[in-house]
């Protein structure tokens, strides 16, 4: 059963160049009760389909077509206030940056209360009763995180902040955008834990949009790669990893250092991710694919089921992955 | 060796060029606001050896409504109005770019101190900057013109810079200092490159924006304050300057009270505005000219 | 930092008395005569006592040391005594408190009024984006930046006072009236001060329009305003409690510097309408070479600006809690 | 034996903030001894705030240290009030965008530092171009009069890389060049550096919070870790990386991200006892790390403990060696 199930999305944004398609096309569903990820290197689009979802566009961006349902129901076709009552009573997010996704000018007790407020009517005590319990989870003392304004606060606590708020009103899909950029190792591991305990505990959905592809190898059930504003293949967390299908995600897994294991395999993917003002015609991988052929430079490739939930979008799927195999 | 001095010579001055009168020509507004300003200028510099001024009265043509005869009417003692606003305009536009220049020079070279200078003299330096900005500068320049007796466009400039120039030392000190800062000043600095070019090199084309568009700037702050103090009467300067004009118009010779005496006010006003007017759009040309490239790093 | 703020108005005050006290030193020898000439005739005394008399009141000349000289006129200026008027033969320190009360009157008016409306209609614009009303505050900001804000005022009294009548031609009240805490007088007074708060305000709303939308602008591409859209905050409460009140601090750092322009400005605005307030005086003054009146309002529109300087630091770090005072 | 191109001897950087009638010391960086070897990479690593960054700028004659001596080639660099010679190593910063001028082009930039470093106007151009082909800008024709706001990231930390090896330096200190660049490029710009590495000889100090990114560059070299200002493990990387000794070190590899999920399922965080770090000016007695270490005693709160080589060349600065549990990263996928 799909929580989530987004169609056809197609994403515009307006800039002094032309237009740039920030997303091109995507279908992408999520199940209940797993924990998705969409790996893509910056500037991919993957942000943008957070936005989209929430329906948040900056002034220059559009949405151009496509459906995303959330739970079966249309939320683009909503009217206004009840894509607004959707927002975090159904879904709630982790920001990228969520460091700075607090208002620096009022209280978090404050925001707290105007989060809830706008969505239920609650006394005051009930909503600093449950911030409270929240606090504690994500390992926070409630009363001095209360009555601080977030300038107050460090990174990693704010971050942990903006977790607790999320769950504030028991969403059932968290999305999770870049949450652990511009954090310490250590926090930064701490943080995944808490997320990966929330999914278990409490069996909320989650969607992590990341371009760190080893925090999606240990944290997430199914995987998602894009790649300029598209998204090339989806499959299992395993099937991504040691199976991987589509050129770029094999060259994406093969460009990440470890801190265990062989480095001697590991190469760069040559050349740099096209603009997406004029993207590539045909397959947009093909100028950096060293399998691409004449075919990939004329005709784009569609997103073809592999073996059962494992879907491509490449034209020489089957000898990619029989050329890989010989080499390992 | 002349080929690639030919080359450089295209890139450093030619290229710039033409690519700023590009840049010019396709934004509407500095378009406009350029033309106004050359208009103002032709105005000012060939404008009064081509029409001739006649400042005897005539009291059968007091208060004329514009005419062929006279472009823009007549003032109380029957004399052409546009006739003075060209003759007029000479000394109010030198003025202006006088007080505007030697602001900008003096914000440009104290800023520069203090930017480049110990902390010791940037720290009095800037509380002196403190103390111009704190004290408002239109009472200092009413109270210098008062005391000095100034006739000439020079010393009026002078004193119309004494007290304007704080606002771009500071911007300048700071933009000095956060570039001193950048991690390119640092890079030329490792490879040895030299003060002199790191200055002229690296350091000034990075300037030259916030230069330029506070030149334009203060040009026009001059030319408030200037008509202002005439206006006031506290200069003692020719009948055709434009503040003298108002002045006569509004305070000695109650030209607002006959209407058709209006435009011995419009006349000057007019011109003021349109002045201003033109230079707030060069200025946001020029701006916009600067910032993509400085905004293109997000 | 609100000692430190206290230490430099301190030091800006003395700066103002140091300058005042180096033109008066400096002051035209002729106006030394004809300040002369005016006591001698007015007092029946003999010139050369009264010429003597002018130049030991103002210490011009005199045989002590310059620092000596110093030290008296500071004492002078803090026992409140500024001297006497040239042109009007009253101490000073009278006018300047005849004409307090009106500029005051007049500033805080505009002041308030133009930051609040700027400030609303500013927000409206940016977070109302590619409608009417942006173009109209870009164009509104333009125009009244080109005109100089003697001119606004000109313009308003040709319209209104000249040619419609609406409003009268000069004044702070009319002389018919009783001043005093009564309905009539208070009218009377807001309507002659009608015009000038008009002048003020129609020219500097447009500054704080555009510099609210240009704050607010950035302000909308923060994080926090996202993220409060996302948490589905109703889009009142992220307008006033999430933009309007981070927006409104970068242009609530400029009130202080818009008071001074302001305050500086009165001179030509006041003269406009003949407002009997410090501009107007200090612009007479400075016109007749009235040497002590201009040495007493120029000190009282310093203080005025510092202390309208101390006031914005200390509301602002009401309003900022990322700024501390004291620390 | 030749001296190395690089010492730093017990160096001390202390910063004085002057707050409200009370003077705050922050010490970034405390007797640090480190050495860098001829054509040799040194990965110096630890998180955001433990003084790496600072340690990299006295390195390289940037900063004067509070204490402590700067050797460049066996000589003291600073020698009374200034900086004695000329800087023998060039920087290569993280921010490509900040480390280019924003008004000069690709040539520009390139060709003041050639001319500056001998070489005739005539050649110039050639340089130019091969340079740019050496460090991976290709054609260089099309990017010569390109501003950097038109280049990607990749692009321009080449062409920083470019300018900085035209003096020849001895050694280059890159502070986190690749975090702000694509994940699938990361690998270039460091193979880049491998290749200067090899072709010219040039010693590296690597600057870093990421561990995987360190093991890659520095296989053949030497890894140092910071905490709070401290070295509290140094050595050859593949001993220190299979050995890891210093409770810190355990626990940031603990932690480290595995791009394969096996692997990265198995291995638990090293729990701390405290995850927030201490605030800067309000440093720990004994040992720094005492506050989160879950091994702490007695003494480490109250004796720092001395940076000692262990093993050749692995030297750790924990008085409980012996007691904490032995490291192994042996984990196949």
């Amino acid at each position: 059963m799909e929580i989530l199930n987004i169609e056809d999305l197609v994403v515009d944004y307006e800039v002094q160049e032309g237009i740039l398609r920030s997303v091109n096309h995507v279908f992408l569903k999520v199940r209940k009760g797993e924990f998705m990820a969409i790996i893509g290197e910056s500037g991919c689009g993957k942000t943008t389909i957070v936005q989209a979802i929430f329906n948040v566009m900056p002034s220059n961006g559009y949405i151009r077509q496509g459906r995303i349902l959330f739970n079966g129901t249309d939320i683009l076709s909503l009217d206004p206030e009840s894509q607004r009552r959707i927002r975090w009573e159904k879904i709630a997010a982790v920001f990228q940056a969520a460091q700075s996704s607090l208002n620096p000018v009022l209280k978090i007790k404050d925001q707290v209360i105007d989060t809830v407020l706008d969505h239920r009517q609650m006394p005051r005590v009930e909503i600093f009763e449950r911030a409270g319990k929240l606090l504690k989870v994500v390992g926070l003392e409630p009363d001095r995180v209360m009555n601080s304004y977030p300038h107050e606060l460090s990174g990693g606590m704010r971050q942990r902040v903006v977790i607790a708020m999320a769950l504030l009103l028991d969403p059932e899909l968290l999305i999770l955008d870049e949450p652990t950029t511009a954090l310490d190792l250590i926090t930064q591991a701490q943080l995944i834990e808490t997320l990966q305990h929330l999914h278990e505990d409490l069996s909320i959905t989650m969607l992590m949009v990341t371009h760190d592809v080893s925090n999606v190898a240990k944290v997430a059930d199914r995987v998602a790669v894009m790649y300029a504003a598209q998204i090339v293949e989806v499959g299992s967390v395993e099937s991504i990893f040691y199976n991987p299908c589509h050129p770029y995600t094999i060259g994406l897994i093969n460009a990440i250092p470890s801190v265990v294991g062989d480095l001697s395999a590991k190469k760069p993917i040559p050349g740099t991710p096209p603009s997406l003002i004029n993207p590539p015609v045909g397959c947009r991988f093909h100028p950096r694919c060293p399998y691409a052929s004449r075919l990939c430079r004329e005709k784009a490739p569609e997103l073809i089921d592999m073996e059962p939930d494992h879907i491509v979008a490449c034209h020489h799927r089957l000898d990619v992955k029989r050329l890989q195999h010989e080499v390992i | 060796m002349s080929e690639l001095r030919r080359k450089r010579f295209l890139t450093c001055f030619v290229r710039p060029v033409i690519k700023f009168l590009r840049a010019l020509a396709g934004n509407k507004k500095a378009c406009f606001g350029s033309i106004v300003l050359l208009l103002f200028i032709l105005m000012a510099t060939i404008g009064p050896s081509i029409i001739p001024l006649d400042l005897r009265s005539n009291y059968l043509e007091r208060y004329q409504l514009p005419s062929t005869k006279h472009l823009l009417g007549t003032d109380f003692m029957g004399r052409d109005i546009f006739q003075q606003l060209v003759h007029g305009s000479r000394d109010v536009m030198i003025t202006a770019f006088l007080g505007g220049l030697f602001a900008m020079l003096l914000g440009v070279v104290i800023g520069s101190i203090a930017g480049f200078g110990s902390r010791y003299t940037d720290m009095v330096l800037m509380r002196i900057v403190d103390v111009f900005l704190t004290v408002p500068s239109f009472p200092v320049m009413m109270i210098l013109a008062a005391s000095f007796r100034v006739k000439d466009p020079v010393s009026i400039g002078l004193i119309l810079a004494v007290w304007s120039w704080p606002g771009l030392a500071r911007d300048i000190r700071s933009q000095i200092l956060s570039l001193k800062q950048r991690e390119f000043i640092e890079a030329a600095k490792m490879l040895d490159l030299g003060t002199t070019r790191i200055l002229f090199n690296e350091l000034v084309p990075n300037l030259m924006p916030y230069i330029t568009v506070n030149f334009v700037r203060l040009v026009r702050g001059a030319l408030t304050a200037s008509v202002g103090l005439m206006f006031l009467g506290l200069i003692p300067y020719s009948p055709t300057n434009w503040g003298m004009m108002l002045n006569l118009a509004i305070f000695q010779t109650g030209s607002i009270y006959v209407p058709r005496g209006l435009f011995y006010v419009l006349a000057p006003m007019g011109s003021i505005i349109l002045f201003q007017y033109g230079a707030l759009c060069f200025a946001q040309g020029l701006d916009e000219w600067f910032n993509p490239r400085l905004r293109a790093h997000e | 930092m609100l000692i430190k703020k206290i230490l430099i108005s301190v030091f800006t005050i003395f700066a103002a008395m140091s300058l005042t006290f180096v033109l008066v030193r400096n002051m035209p020898g002729d106006i030394i005569y004809s300040m002369a000439l005016d006591k001698a005739s007015t007092e029946g005394i003999p010139f050369d006592v009264a010429y003597e008399e002018i130049k030991g009141m103002y210490g011009v000349g005199a045989d002590d040391p310059l620092y000596v000289q110093y030290f008296r006129y500071v004492a002078n200026i803090f026992r409140g005594n500024l001297g006497d008027s040239v042109q009007y033969q009253i101490p000073v320190i009278r006018i300047m408190f005849s004409a307090l009360p009106w500029t005051l009157l007049v500033l805080s008016i505009s002041i308030v009024l133009s930051f609040v409306v700027g400030a609303i209609i500013g927000t409206l614009a940016a977070w109302k984006r590619k409608t009417l009303l942006e173009s109209f505050v870009t164009a509104y900001a333009s125009i009244t930046d080109a005109t100089p804000d003697y001119l606004t005022a000109v313009i308003l009294l040709i319209i209104f006072a000249v040619n419609l009548r609406l409003f009268p031609l000069k004044g702070a009240y009319n002389v018919d009236v009783t001043p005093g805490f009564n309905l009539k007088f208070i009218i009377s007074v807001l309507y002659h001060a009608f015009l000038p708060i008009m002048a003020y305000t129609i020219e500097n709303v447009g500054g704080w329009m555009l510099m609210m939308k240009a704050s607010a602008t950035s302000v909308l591409g923060e994080d926090y305003i996202t993220a409060a859209q996302m948490r589905g905050l109703r889009e009142r409460r992220i307008a006033i409690s999430y933009l309007g009140k981070n927006a409104i601090l970068p242009p609530f750092t400029r009130l202080a510097i818009a008071i001074g322009g302001m305050l500086g400005g009165s001179a030509l605005i006041e003269s406009v309408f003949a407002y009997p307030g410090i501009g107007f005086f200090f612009g007479k003054a400075v016109a007749l070479r009235d040497y002590p009146l201009m040495q007493g309002l120029f000190l009282l529109t310093t203080v005025g600006v510092i202390v309208a300087n101390l006031l914005a630091d200390l509301l602002y770090s009401r309003l900022d809690p990322r700024v501390k005072v004291g620390e | 034996m030749t001296p190395p191109v690089l010492q730093l001897k017990e160096v001390s950087m202390v910063y004085v903030k002057k707050a409200f009638l009370q003077k705050i010391c922050v010490e970034a960086v405390t007797k640090v001894s480190l050495e860098l070897r001829d054509n040799e990479i040194l990965a110096l690593v630890g998180e955001t705030g433990c003084g790496k960054s600072t340690l990299g700028r006295i390195a390289l004659g940037l900063l004067r240290p509070t204490s402590g001596k700067v050797l460049h080639l066996g000589t003291d660099i600073w020698d009374g009030n200034s900086r004695k010679s000329r800087f023998i190593g060039q920087i290569v910063h993280q921010d490509s965008y900040a480390a280019l001028n924003p008004v000069r082009t690709v040539y520009q930039t390139l060709r003041a530092p050639l001319v500056r470093y001998g070489t005739k106007h005539k050649d110039v151009d050639e340089e130019i171009r091969k340079l740019l082909e050496f460090v991976g800008v290709t054609p260089p024709d099309y990017f010569l009069n390109k501003y950097p706001y038109h280049l990607s990231g990749g692009m321009r930390q080449r062409i920083v890389f470019a300018r900085s090896i035209i003096p020849k330096p001895k050694f280059i200190v890159a502070d986190e060049p690749i975090s702000m660049i694509d994940p699938s490029l990361r690998l270039s710009i460091l193979d880049l550096m491998m290749r200067l590495n090899e072709e010219f000889g040039t010693a590296f100090l690597y600057i870093t919070h990421d561990l995987a990114s360190a093991r890659y560059l520095a296989r053949r070299g030497r890894i140092a870790v910071m905490y709070l200002g401290e070295i509290v493990e140094m050595g050859n990387l593949q001993e220190v990386f299979e050995k890891a000794k210093h409770p810190y070190f355990q626990a940031l590899l603990s932690v480290a991200p595995i791009p394969d999920p096996r692997a990265a399922r198995k291995i638990r965080p090293l729990k701390l006892k405290n995850v927030e770090l201490p605030k800067a000016g309000e440093l720990p007695s004994g040992c720094r790390f005492h506050t989160r270490c879950p091994y702490a005693r007695k003494i480490c709160t109250e004796e720092p403990p001395r940076l000692r080589e262990v093993e050749k060349d692995h030297w750790v600065a924990c008085h409980l060696i012996e007691e904490v549990p032995k490291w192994t990263l042996a984990l196949e996928r």
